[in-house]
């Protein structure tokens, strides 16, 4: 056989950046980074709770300061972010059926963000019980 | 007539261009002026070395794929007045480029045949006589189930518009699991068994983060995303299954 | 030059190519045969132009029809030219393929108790087609496909570019083709080969086809003596999309869609297909569900008495579908919908559907016996680019995705059996028609002519249109065969510009241009000589415009002249279950026996 | 050339089963607990108390100590750090791929396995907090 000769770019590292939809897709997957940090305060917490009142204090200016405040803050708009992502695929991968119909996707994405309502509403319950 | 200004990517190996290079071509255009439209007017008034794959021009043989201006479209079911500007034409991406704008589709079919795209049914087949002449029963409600994904016209934009084929070729990619959870899905089908095998691989189902792009470029709206990562759900569900009996 | 010893070769990889490469590996199994079948296809099989089938498949399926009604049908619609024993297996065997296709997991629609749906079609007396949406051929392709990918046994050489076929001693030997990634010719010795190669409406400027639908393979029969039969026989549909030519399916107006013209006046009931029926209650072969032919002949008539509408440069009637509902389009006609929308941005939920005729269907083609072979011994031929005799003068909608399977299966089964009995041909015989080949695309590379296949192929397709369209007469279609004539003269001073060897689709456009010269001059030639109305073959002299049994109740034979113009010969057909009646349609052919 | 035959279809080394679905599992849980719990939780313990904004005694050193070292402290734990923790391992696991850093063997190892030392942290830090 002749031989071809084809050409075949490599996907380069910054693939992501060529289009607009995979820069949504990593912003997506970016989420995480600043989870990450959330739950290193977190951690840190429990440890400083375990250490005493005045190591908790600690924390607690620790959580305070401005930065913190700024980091968590974008930890919680990319938990948003997620949401609405994650909450999108949900019907996608795993579709309800009811009566030989699917049920309508949009549907599901509402149920979901009703549950987060719910969970805020308890957290404010838990955090502001008795206060 | 105005114009329009296209710009495609040429590579022509035999003429010593060992990489492509991009040439600009002015196109009077109206309203019903496709990509194809172009491409054809390119190829039959101004340079007739111009090479690409059509054959439908209808939107249903899927040979026709392209980017235009860097996404996956079928070139006949674009059309000119929805660009502002000069329209860029290459070939799909994540695929060996051959000549302008045809790709090598190889990968791709050797890829659909991996996962038993056909129904798997014990019972005999009719052919083999001349009575029997039975259908088996589907209600609507049972074809429901897989229909959209059956609406695949092979036309390989999904797999340009997936980050994950383009970094690993081996991935069987987002038609070919579409295909293999059409069948596992028919009511009809037996063959999910023999088919595990393949999605359960790294390469199989396992490959695809849920970029989802591959959904947003398919011109048939088969929703592949939908398929690969309800494969995944049959795949980890295989697992288990595969824990429990030992 | 590579060369492969192959037992059954099949060009052609569309619904009838790929039901036969099926037949030929069960076939072979079931007798335990070691048989090697090779497809080849110059598109990859699931591009073929069966793709684009949007209607149906017919075959006697519900308690009231019965076979004697769907064989009516099929020789009325094609007006007595059918070849009756041919029609009778058709009819017999059509039920079991479309059954067969469902085993192999074709989705068609179903009714709520999960058999099959069936709808009504033109021309028929009851409805009989099966249907997978608005996108059967789609399905059954694929179907096809995806179920040939099961049989090892089975390979295939996609993208291969068939020349010719070998013949030695007056027996197929085998086929030549063109490896188009390449350019590097191969030759395959073979005992047996099935071509199925599709229509040619490429022939003509308007039509509904596929790119690739020019005729290569009944050219190359008809190159090597095979008669080309009933070619004046092109069968028009009449709702095209003015523009493309992008079809409509005959299943809108099965499903209650109407035709108006300008003035929103329902005016088949002008040309004999009357009375009007109630909007919404479709009556087989009454009104919109009359034959294709009368059809469009009606939209030419209309456009001569000035009673048609304007869509851009087009003429066009209206298809109205708007009294079918949302709801009901979206289920059954989805494509249709999208079509309409994508290519002349209208929505048939809202606006009547601009559309015109377009040249759609060869009946005639690569002329063979009752089982699929031809003249020359071991050569088989099955699918549009076949006449079988099934379709006579005109086929009806939905018989020919049937024709595929049924004969498709029975050439599989034929080439199985010959190859078992037969031995290779002797290869020097075959190396020198190979090396003729071989010459010859040397030949079309150096060229160095100053004719463009451009231009030559715009002058064909457009003579075609005026010589041999909906209605001919003997001035127009003189013109259109010199013209063919001086194509074919300057077609020997072609030069090509794309001189790799690579993926040459320019040179691929120049072969089927020169297959398409020569199926015109014999499509033209069978018109010009055919001095009746038949069909779809409609005059417009005043003493041709009637069917003339006496001296016309016969098949056109043209065959290919390598010195000369093609020669004509008439053949008998074959009326022995049912003599020739009136053809009629509407309250006319309520009496009469159909 | 392109021969119809499937492609091999024995359990032979490439048929491999991933392990993938084990850590898929652990994202999709933990996915669902970013996106309906993560959120109310920076809310209040990150953004809302920090800032001042509900009360500062909502997170005294007594009261957050009794919350926290309790069987819903313990699900606390589960839902809002350890699964999050998986999930946030498995996005940084793939981005990295990506783009094409690391290997895949030391990219698995590196995140599942930072993830489980720090779930583990979180879960002895409870465990000593509780006896
Ligand atoms: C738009 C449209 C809608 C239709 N709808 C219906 C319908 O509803 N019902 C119905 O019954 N019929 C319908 N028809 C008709 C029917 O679809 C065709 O007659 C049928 O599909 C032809 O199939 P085939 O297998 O003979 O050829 P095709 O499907 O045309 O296949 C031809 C094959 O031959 C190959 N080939 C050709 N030349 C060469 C060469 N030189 N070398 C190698 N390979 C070659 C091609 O690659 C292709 O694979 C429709 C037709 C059109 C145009
Ligand atoms: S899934 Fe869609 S995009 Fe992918 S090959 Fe099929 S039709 Fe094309
Ligand atoms: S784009 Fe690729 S990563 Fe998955 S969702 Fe589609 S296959
Ligand atoms: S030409 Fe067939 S899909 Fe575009």
């Amino acid at each position: 056989m002749a031989k071809r000769t084809s050409y075949f770019p490599e996907l380069k590292r910054n693939w992501w950046l060529k289009h607009p939809y995979f820069k949504k897709y990593m912003a997506r997957e970016a989420t995480v980074l600043p989870l990450v940090f959330f739950l290193l305060c977190l951690l840190a917490g429990l440890y400083s709770l375990l250490q005493g009142a005045e190591s908790w204090q600690g924390w607690l200016t620790f959580m305070q300061s401005p930065l913190v405040i700024a980091v968590n803050a974008l930890a919680f708009i990319a938990s948003l972010f997620h949401a609405w992502t994650f909450f999108q695929l949900f019907p996608r991968v795993m579709p309800l059926r009811a009566g030989g119909r699917t049920l309508p996707p949009n549907l599901m994405v509402l149920g979901q963000w009703f549950g987060v309502v719910v969970v805020m509403v308890l957290a404010a319950w838990i955090f502001m019980r008795g206060l | 007539m105005t114009t329009k200004r296209l710009s495609i990517q040429r590579y022509l190996p035999e003429q010593g261009n060992n990489t492509p290079y991009w040439q600009d071509f002015d196109i009077p255009f109206d309203d019903s002026t496709s990509v194809l439209d172009a491409l054809n007017y390119v190829k039959e008034e101004l340079d007739g070395s111009l090479s690409y794959r059509w054959s439908c021009r209808m939107a249903i043989c899927g040979s026709c794929g392209v980017m235009v201006n860097n996404t996956p479209k079928l070139g006949c079911q674009s059309f000119l007045r929805d660009y502002e500007g000069p329209v860029k034409i290459a070939p799909l991406a994540h695929f060996p480029v051959e000549k302008d704008l045809i790709i090598d589709m190889g990968l791709f079919l050797d890829h659909l045949a991996a996962v038993q795209p056909y129904l798997i049914n014990d019972s005999r087949l009719i052919n083999d006589s001349e009575e029997g002449t039975e259908t088996f029963k589907q209600t609507p409600a049972q074809m429901e189930k897989y229909k959209q994904f059956a609406g695949c016209i092979n036309c390989g934009l999904c797999y340009s518009a997936c980050p994950q084929f383009g970094l690993n070729p081996e991935f069987l990619g987002p038609a070919a699991l579409t295909l293999a959870h059409r069948y596992n899905l028919d009511s009809r089908d037996q063959g999910k068994k023999q088919r595990m095998p393949q999605m359960n691989r790294e390469e199989g189902v396992w490959s695809c983060t849920f970029v989802g792009f591959c959904s947003e470029v398919c011109p048939k709206n088969v929703d592949p995303a939908a398929a690969v990562n309800q494969g995944k759900v049959e795949s980890a569900k295989d697992m288990l299954i595969g824990i429990f009996k030992g | 030059m590579r060369e492969q010893d192959i037992d059954i070769v099949i060009v052609g990889g569309g619904g009838a190519g790929l039901r036969a490469a099926i037949a030929a590996a069960e076939s072979a199994r079931k007798e335990h045969r070691q048989q090697r079948i090779m497809l080849l296809s110059k598109v990859y099989p699931m591009r073929s132009h069966t793709v684009s089938a949007e209607g149906g498949a017919a075959a006697v399926t519900s308690e009231e029809d019965s076979l004697q009604a769907h064989f009516d049908d099929t020789v009325a619609g094609g007006d007595w030219l059918a070849e009756q024993g041919v029609v009778d297996y058709f009819i017999r065997h059509a039920h079991r393929e479309l059954v067969q296709m469902e085993r192999w997991g074709c989705p068609w629609s179903r009714k709520p108790d999960g058999s099959v749906q069936v709808r009504r079609f033109g021309g028929m007396k009851t409805a009989r087609t099966w249907f997978a949406a608005d996108k059967t051929g789609f399905h059954m392709l694929h179907t096809l496909f995806q179920t040939s990918l099961k049989y090892p046994e089975i390979e295939r050489l996609d993208e291969y570019f068939v020349l010719d076929i070998a013949v030695v001693a007056g027996a197929v030997a085998g086929v030549i083709a063109l490896e188009i990634a390449t350019g590097e010719l191969i030759l395959l010795r073979a005992k047996s080969v099935i071509l199925a190669t599709g229509g040619a409406g490429r022939l003509f400027r308007f039509n509904t086809n596929a790119g690739i639908v020019t005729g290569d393979g009944m050219a190359m029969a008809f190159r090597h003596g095979v008669a080309l039969r009933d070619m004046e026989f092109v069968q028009y549909h009449p709702t095209g999309l003015p523009g493309s030519g992008v079809l409509i399916t005959e299943a809108c107006r099965g499903e209650g869609g109407i035709l108006v013209n300008k003035d929103g006046y329902r005016y088949l009931q002008d040309y004999g297909l009357g009375p009007e029926t109630l909007l919404g209650h479709p009556q087989n072969k009454y009104m919109e569900l009359g034959p294709r032919d009368k059809l469009s002949q009606a939209f030419w008539q209309e456009q001569q008495s000035g009673r048609t509408g304007k869509f851009g440069d087009s003429d066009v009637v209206y298809l109205d579908l708007r009294h079918l509902g949302k709801e009901y389009l979206h289920e059954r006609l989805p494509f249709i919908c999208e079509l309409a929308n994508v290519f002349i941005n209208v929505d048939p939920v809202k606006e009547p559907i601009p559309i015109r005729p377009a040249v759609h269907y060869t009946m005639g083609g690569i002329e063979t016996d009752a089982h699929c072979e031809t003249r020359i011994k071991g050569l088989y031929a099955a699918g549009e680019c076949a006449s079988v005799g099934l379709h006579g003068a005109n086929r009806l909608g939905s018989n020919s995705l049937s024709e595929l399977l049924v004969f498709g299966r029975l050439a599989g089964e034929e080439a199985s059996q010959r190859a078992a009995t037969v031995t290779f041909a002797d290869s020097t015989a075959l190396k020198e028609q190979a090396q003729a080949q071989k010459i010859r695309i040397a030949k079309l590379y150096d060229a160095e002519g100053e004719e463009n296949w451009v231009e030559l192929k715009r002058e064909l397709v457009l003579t075609m249109e005026t010589g041999c369209g909906i209605y001919r007469e003997v001035a127009g279609m003189q013109t259109t065969l010199d013209m063919i004539r001086d194509l074919q003269t300057r077609y020997r001073n072609i030069r090509l510009q794309d001189k790799s060897r690579a993926y040459n689709t320019e040179l691929m456009q120049c072969l089927e241009l020169g297959y398409g010269l020569d199926i015109a001059e014999a499509t033209c030639l069978g018109a010009l000589e055919r001095k009746e109305s038949r069909g779809a073959h409609k005059r417009l002299e005043e003493d041709l415009q009637q069917r003339d049994d006496v001296n016309y109740l016969k098949h056109s034979q043209v065959f290919f002249n390598a010195e000369g113009p093609a020669q004509l010969r008439w053949q008998d057909v074959d009326t022995h279950l049912s003599a020739p009646a009136e053809r009629a349609y509407g309250d006319a052919g309520k009496g009469i026996k159909q | 050339m392109n021969k119809g035959t499937s492609l091999n279809n024995d359990a032979s080394e490439n048929m491999r089963r991933s392990d993938e679905p084990i850590w898929w599992g652990l994202f999709s849980a933990g996915g669902v607990c970013f996106a309906v719990f993560v959120p109310a939780a920076i809310l209040f313990i990150a953004l809302l108390i920090p800032a001042g904004i509900v009360g500062p005694d909502a997170l005294r050193f007594e009261r957050a100590h009794s919350m926290v070292f309790s069987l819903p402290g313990l699900i606390f734990i589960g839902m809002v750090i350890c699964l999050p923790l998986f999930h946030a391992a498995h996005r940084i696991r793939h981005g990295l791929h990506d783009l094409k850093l690391g290997t895949e063997h030391l990219n698995k190892v590196a995140t599942y396995g930072g993830a489980a030392l720090l779930s583990v942290l979180a879960l002895v830090g409870f465990a000593i907090g509780i006896l």
